[in-house]
């Protein structure tokens, strides 16, 4: 490894720490509520995190609920008959195996009926859980093994350990190797195939490593309490969740979706302290909106382009390059 | 099962299929023209629905005349959200757009929920239409006139879009925007129109709604994503086709509920199933135009 | 090794024929103009070629192998590239990033041109300054078209196709990307330039074909073709002299 | 009449300027052809006037009247007529009303013997869309699509009618046709017309001046049998 | 006069209020749903358990104290409902709790406060993985009946009416109705009835046609619906306009009011655990005052908040100081008078120590035509008989 190469991944390891830092930090301190909201944003962080890659090759999911429930299911549904280890691996090519099904036949469906397949599929999946109690306890729900025994300091250092995973995977994905590929491919598939891209199979492949990650975060999160009904993993909340967490926080990046999971909580959660009672979904609905309307390009494109501007004012060439673009 | 049982299923569940059309005639002529999947608007049709259930719950107003009063406010209120936001989020991305209308769906929602409590509420109205005996079936007056209502809806979105001057103008702005500002229209206000013709048709399939289903705040939610499937179904923007992908939607779900043990729970799934499947065969619907590999 | 070679081949959309029955050859190591008025037919040819739009019928020989129906990056992978005429980048990429995809994803064993070992050698070739991580959406016209030739020329291909890449340029700019394509030729690729302007093929190309109405109307030397009656006529309009 | 004054400055898309500077002017009953080879700027000229370029300052006047703040779709309402290059029309609706709703979007409140006497006009000038008129425009043929395009742009009585390379992608015969009843047009309907072109015989046949565009520079302009015989024609097209 | 004493009323209770500003509030956790899909169900609980602390403040507090309700949205989803859990706990440090409904988002939240040991008054949530999870605890008190309570009794009820043999259950298709379900058709079996139809249904869709031409091809005795309020009410309606009357359409009241069922309600009999009319002594005045409060119908979910609320005032006050020890002992031993009547807590089957309502509070109720309503069933408590068959 060049000189270079060693400087990235200090930088990129270095990210990571400052990623898991504030949540082990609020671990080891056991501050039982700030460990729970740390839970829930590190769980649709992953979740975000697992949407952006799939985002990336231009595919916009509204189904992402149908892994994020396969994930906890099948890891919960196999760990006691493999083991945790081999029982979560298991459900994770589970719901890659699945991604790679649904990506192969949407391939050829554009904008909106993508979104409109996806949706029906998690949708669909839902009611096979309900109609198959025997196999995976229906409408009755499952009990999952809980992790970490159920300390939930514990538990919360184990979902940052999953979110510096998710999180590698998607650096993975920003790499030379593949953000280039992605992007041409969601910009312009036809410049990607005319550059040697295997467009459909890197399709596929985002799709998949996009369901895997989904369903570690639906694994994490059924593991959290120990009672699941698929009410909790395959509702719409969980398809529209990524969604807004990754747009709010910023499209495209790792960051962006770590950033957006924490900034939608937080915001609900000071909501909740101000206004209370119901009325603080109304305050967060409002806020969704005024975020769309103002920063377009979510909180870490707007810190971007206050960046750049800046770079740019510093620098007269930059400017030029601004003015002429 | 005997041939009446057969005809008893399809005809009740035709008359589910009128209120499911009705409330996707809105969205398929906006989304036809725009482009924009708006998740509000089984929000629109909720606040449709309570306010046909509150003026006659509170002053004794007729649903046919609460219909045309929801149509009308429904109508204001798009134009001013088309006017506050939605016309700068037309401008962005496809998930933005997803996004702005999801936020404006909460809004809305949890609005409903304040105003309103949670609890599901009956408009209790004497039956608008006499019954309709078809052979051995009977359909109730209220099915009948949401029926009527429903394809009246569909006719009229068909006749806005096909035999009015501003129907020509928002086929030339959603077949090409360019051309039509080069040929003198505003395409600006003509998306406008076609957002606040939506939510008046959204505000009268909520009379509708008031009228054979219960009135809660969350009641939209459902009907909103049967209706993206019945538009994605006949093909976003065929406004024939959203009636028959009403139809088959309604159908599905209907005779599976009926003819397969435990089916109630089936027929949901199977018709987005269906959904997935025809979309895998035919990626622009059933009768969508076909595109370009 | 026998260069491009289309056998009878058409492509309609709906009752048009754009390509109508073509049969031509780029023999290896020529610089080959495809020339044609508007609407001719000139860009569904490199579509054709490139697989973006298969033949209804006919065959496409790519170094005497058949191509014809190969996905396009099969073909990118059998030594032909291609670049757009307007080309749609992200702009979010840098140029070295751009030419990166190909360099990976183009498996081929021929060399790149002398002296180019990355994607920002390649970048330098083209007459760019990859510096600075300059991002696409900040490029001039002129500099995409030195992009696409550089992206295209990171497939490594044994033949190259040129939509227009100097249309639209100015005098300078096309002088430029008239030597660049020289080079190009000189380190043994086989290319086919697609363009407008005649003072450009007359002084670049040996070879010409004549596309029109989807048909080929004529081939030969640049000069020769020129003066063609039949294709004054279908550049001109007839009755017209000059 | 309909005397139209153009001006267009800086032209182009991103950071390419294609038009430096270009100014022309025109009236009712003339027809002014920009010639020049692909890539030239005539297009760019054309859509920078019509406020669809990405870039480029414009200056209009119609008569004295200044049109230049007006929007794209303004201009429509001021009397400038424009056919974009491509045979352009809206393919997902008939025939008729393509023609029918650009006379709407223009004179909603207007007698429908006056739209049928424009009607009656356009398909006199083109037959074949006539007998097309129930058929989806995008089901026909490049020819008679780019007559439908001419034919739209006529519905709204046009005082300046402004065309991009109309004979592209046609047959010769159609293109006689085509400009045949271009010439009608000039000599019936007094608007003052624009015309964008590459193939120069025909065009030549009809057109009172002519502007001949290289690479974005006016390379001669004048009256055009003045032109015709100029060697820079030939220069600017053929580059021999 | 009524002005006089309203201004003497209100004297009296500004003179309370230094009284009771003298010691800290007494801080009462409330997390229940109150928005997403179980928000119907958790604003009415929390109607109940709101009336109960202000009688309880109008009256002078509890121990001196004002009792202050610390209200958070559970959204019904689990990891919503452990954080609101520690924020009670850890942050608004909470004496004790009152509310929950929600099966799984329950959980959570009692998962997340076992190891604070609080005193629990649990006012919703049936499921019996709860009562396994978390009955044996000392400090959890459950007050609504658990799933087989419920269905046992409505079996009971369906005994008890004559020549009833035959049942059709229709059921939604989630975790409540699919318990439901599960435990009737059991009891059906022990009890010697016939269930001829078992179907599931999606909660909240439009058309119940299909289930009920099952129906008219089946006639049953008894058309028993488990589901959730509103579908109740369609399915009655729809019942009711397509003319497929069963001989008894029998509902598990959801906190519908009989005003909402009009003229399709005719008939119908909800099994429920509470009803306004139930010949409970006292009661009158109680609904009386209610209402008045409510400003309309009290419904039975409202009183299983007031119940929970009202158990702890009650405990605590003969406890006599804000002792846990002291309150969760009087809370096992006493016996309350409630809106149910007179209730204590009890072990129930599961494992469950301290269980409130059981199958034999609850009551049937069937919706006369002349807009009113009857307790039918048990004897006890009846007002009136049961018509049957109803068509």
């Amino acid at each position: 490894m060049n000189a270079a190469g060693m400087n990235i991944l200090v930088l990129r390891l270095g990210f990571y720490v400052a990623v898991a830092a504030p949540f082990v930090a609020v671990a080891l301190a056991e501050h039982a509520f700030l460990v729970q909201v740390a839970i829930g944003i590190a769980v649709s962080a992953i979740l975000a995190l697992a949407w952006d890659i799939l985002s990336r090759t231009g595919q916009v999911s509204l189904g992402h609920a149908a892994f994020f429930g396969m994930g906890g299911y099948g890891s919960a549904l196999l760990t006691p008959v493999l083991g945790p280890v081999l029982g979560w691996i298991a459900g994770l090519l589970l719901c890659g195996a699945v991604a790679v099904l649904l990506g192969a036949v949407t391939l050829r469906l554009r904008r909106l009926y993508f979104t409109i397949a996806t949706l029906s599929f998690s949708l669909s999946i839902q009611v096979f859980i309900l109609v198959t109690p025997d196999l995976t306890g229906g409408s009755t729900g499952i009990m999952p093994p809980v992790l970490a025994g159920g300390s939930p300091p514990h538990q919360l250092l184990f979902i940052t350990g999953c979110l510096v995973a998710a999180a590698a995977v998607s650096d993975v994905f920003l790499g030379s190797r593949f953000r280039p590929a992605f992007f041409m491919i969601r910009n312009n598939p036809h410049l990607a195939a005319a550059s040697g891209v295997p467009v459909t199979r890197l399709k596929i492949l985002a799709f998949a490593v996009s369901g895997m990650v989904a369903g570690l975060a639906g694994a994490c999160y059924a593991g959290l309490y120990g009672y699941v009904i698929p009410d909790d993993v395959f509702t719409t909340n969980w398809n529209v969740l990524p969604l807004a967490v990754t747009i709010l926080g910023g499209m495209d990046t790792t960051l962006g979706p770590v950033v957006g999971a924490v900034a939608l909580r937080l915001l609900e959660e000071v909501a909740r302290h101000f206004v209370g009672g119901v009325g603080y979904q109304v305050v967060y609905g409002a806020v969704i909106i005024l975020f769309i309307v103002g920063m377009p390009a979510g909180l870490v494109g707007f810190a971007r382009g206050l960046l750049r501007r800046r770079k740019a004012t510093e620098r007269p060439d930059g400017a030029k390059a601004r003015l002429a673009s | 099962m005997t041939t009446a049982a057969v005809l008893q299923a399809v005809i009740l569940s035709l008359t589910v299929a009128a209120l499911y059309a009705a409330v996707a005639a809105g969205l398929t002529l906006t989304v036809g023209v725009t482009r924009i999947i708006n998740f509000a608007h089984g929000e629109f049709v909720m606040l449709g629905a309570f306010l046909t259930y509150g003026l006659h719950t509170r002053w004794g107003v007729s649903p046919w005349l609460g219909m045309a009063a929801s149509g009308v406010a429904l109508g204001l209120l798009s134009a001013l959200v088309y006017r506050l936001f939605l016309a700068r989020v037309l401008k962005q991305d496809e998930h933005n757009q997803l996004l702005a209308t999801l936020g404006l769906s909460i809004l809305l929602l949890n609005i409903a929920v304040i105003l309103w409590s949670p609890d599901p509420r009956v408009m209790q109205a004497p039956a608008l239409l006499p019954p309709l005996r078809l052979g051995p079936v009977t359909v109730p007056g209220n099915n009948v006139a949401v029926a009527l209502v429903g394809l009246l809806l569909f006719l009229a979105m068909l006749w806005i879009k096909n035999h009015t001057r501003y129907g020509t103008q928002m086929r030339f702005a959603s077949d090409d925007p360019e051309l039509a500002l080069h040929a003198g229209i505003n395409v600006d206000r003509v998306f406008e129109l076609s957002f606040v013709i939506g939510g008046a048709a959204a505000g009268v399939s909520g009379g509708l709604v008031a009228l054979v289903l219960y009135v809660q705040p969350s009641v939209g939610v459902d009907l909103v994503i049967r209706a993206f499937a019945i538009i994605a179904l006949g093909g976003l923007g065929n406004i024939p086709g959203a009636l028959m992908g009403a139809a088959i939607l309604a159908l599905v779900e209907g005779l599976v509920s009926t003819f397969v043990p435990q089916g109630g729970s089936w027929g949901f799934g199977v018709a987005f199933l269906l959904l997935l499947l025809v979309l895998i065969v035919r990626p622009s619907g059933l009768f969508g135009k076909q595109v370009q590999a | 090794m026998s260069g491009l070679r289309i056998e009878g081949c058409t492509v309609a959309f709906g009752g048009l024929r754009a390509i109508d029955n073509v049969t031509l050859a780029i023999p290896e190591g020529t610089i080959t103009a495809l020339i044609g008025p508007n609407g001719s037919g000139k860009s569904t040819f490199v579509n054709m070629v490139s697989g973006q739009i298969p033949p209804a019928a006919g065959r496409i020989l790519l170094g005497g192998g058949a191509i014809t129906g190969l996905r396009p990056d099969r073909i990118v992978h059998r030594g032909l590239a291609r670049t757009y005429q307007v080309p749609k980048v992200p702009k979010e990429l840098t140029i070295e990033e751009v030419i990166s995809v190909p360099l990976r994803y183009a498996r081929s064993d021929r060399p790149l041109p002398p002296g180019v070992r990355s994607a920002a050698d390649l970048a330098r070739y083209c007459g760019l300054r990859p510096a600075g991580g300059t991002r696409c959406g900040q490029l001039s016209v002129s500099d995409l078209r030195r992009l696409e030739i550089a992206r295209a020329l990171a497939c490594r291909p044994d033949v190259l196709l040129l939509d227009e890449s100097m249309a639209g340029l100015s005098l300078e700019d096309t002088e430029q990307v008239i030597a660049l394509v020289r080079e190009i030729h000189a380190a043994g690729v086989t290319v086919l330039v697609i363009e407008h302007v005649m003072r450009i093929i007359a002084t670049l190309c040996r070879h010409a074909i004549v596309l029109n109405q989807g048909r080929l109307l004529a081939e030969g030397e640049p000069q020769r073709v020129l003066t063609d009656p039949d294709v004054r006529e279908a550049y001109l309009g007839k009755g017209f002299t000059l | 009449m309909n005397r139209f004054q153009a001006t267009v400055e800086r032209a182009g898309y991103g950071a390419l300027t294609v038009i430096p500077h270009l100014a022309f002017e025109v009236s009712g009953g003339e027809l002014l052809v920009l010639l020049g080879p692909n890539g030239a700027g005539k297009t760019t000229a054309l859509r920078a006037l019509a406020g669809t370029a990405d870039t480029g300052r414009r200056a209009l006047r119609l008569d004295g009247q200044d049109l230049s703040a007006l929007s794209t779709w303004q201009l429509a309402h001021a009397g400038l007529a424009y056919v974009p290059d491509g045979a352009r029309c809206f393919a997902t609706v008939t025939v008729e009303e393509n023609l029918r709703g650009a006379f709407e979007a223009l004179r909603p409140r207007a007698a429908r013997a006056e739209r049928q006497r424009l009607l009656d006009g356009v398909y006199e000038l083109f037959p074949v869309l006539k007998q097309r008129g129930s058929q989806l425009a995008g089901s026909m043929s490049g020819g008679q699509r780019q007559m439908l395009a001419i034919a739209r742009a006529l519905m709204i009585e046009p005082k300046v009618l402004m065309l991009d390379e109309p004979s592209a992608g046609l047959a010769p015969k159609l293109v006689e046709e085509l400009f045949e009843a271009l010439g009608r047009i000039k000599a019936s309907a007094g608007c003052a017309i624009v015309m964008a072109e590459q193939n120069f015989a025909a065009a030549m046949g009809i057109a009172d001046t002519c502007l001949v565009l290289d690479e974005g520079h006016v390379a001669l302009s004048g009256p055009v049998a003045a032109v015709r015989h100029d060697e820079r024609l030939r220069v600017a097209y053929l580059g021999l | 006069m009524g002005r006089i004493l309203a201004s003497l009323l209100a004297a009296a209770a500004m003179a309370a209020v230094p009284a009771m500003a003298q010691q800290p509030p007494l801080r009462i956790g409330v997390p229940l749903p109150l928005t997403g899909a179980l928000a119907g169900g958790g604003n009415q609980i929390l109607w109940g358990i709101q009336y109960a602390a202000g009688e309880a403040n109008d009256a002078g507090g509890l121990l001196g104290r004002k009792i202050e309700l610390v209200v958070e949205d559970t959204k019904g989803e689990p990891n919503t409902s452990a954080t609101v859990a520690a924020k009670l706990a850890t942050q608004d440090k909470v004496d004790a709790f009152v509310g929950g409904f929600g099966s799984t988002s329950d959980y959570a939240l009692l998962n997340a406060l076992q190891r604070f040991e609080p005193i629990f008054m649990h006012a919703g949530s049936s499921s019996v993985r709860l009562e396994e999870g978390f009955g044996k605890h000392d400090w959890y008190y459950h007050i609504y009946i658990w799933d087989y309570h419920r269905q046992k009794a409505a079996v009971t009820f369906f005994k008890s009416i004559p020549g009833a043999k035959t049942l059709a259950i229709a059921y939604e298709d989630k975790l409540y109705g699919t318990d439901g379900s599960k435990f009737t058709q059991q009891y059906a079996k022990e009890a010697g009835l016939e269930v001829v139809m078992n179907e599931p249904y999606r909660a909240g869709t439009p058309d119940f046609a299909p289930i009920l031409n099952r129906v008219k091809g089946l006639d049953p005795d008894i058309l028993f619906i488990i589901g959730y309020s509103g579908d109740n009410i369609q399915i009655a309606r729809q019942a009711d306009q397509l003319g497929i009357k069963p001989k008894l359409l029998v509902t598990q009241g959801a906190g519908e009011k009989r005003s909402d069922f009009g003229p399709a309600g005719d008939n119908v009999v909800v099994i429920d655990l509470w009803s306004a009319k139930q010949t409970t002594p006292g009661l009158a005045d109680w609904v009386k005052k209610a209402e008045a409060k409510r400003g309309g119908e009290v419904v039975s979910s409202a009183v299983q908040g007031y119940v929970a609320m009202r158990t702890l005032i009650d405990a605590a006050k003969a406890a006599g100081t804000w002792d846990r020890g002291k309150i969760l002992a009087g809370l096992a031993s006493m016996t309350f008078d409630t809106p149910y009547g007179k209730v204590a807590y009890t072990a129930s089957e599961m494992g469950g120590k301290h269980q409130l309502i059981t199958d034999k509070s609850m009551i049937a109720v069937q919706y006369k035509p002349d807009g009113g309503q009857e307790v039918v069933w048990p004897a006890d408590k009846a007002a009136g008989k049961i018509t049957y068959p109803a068509r």
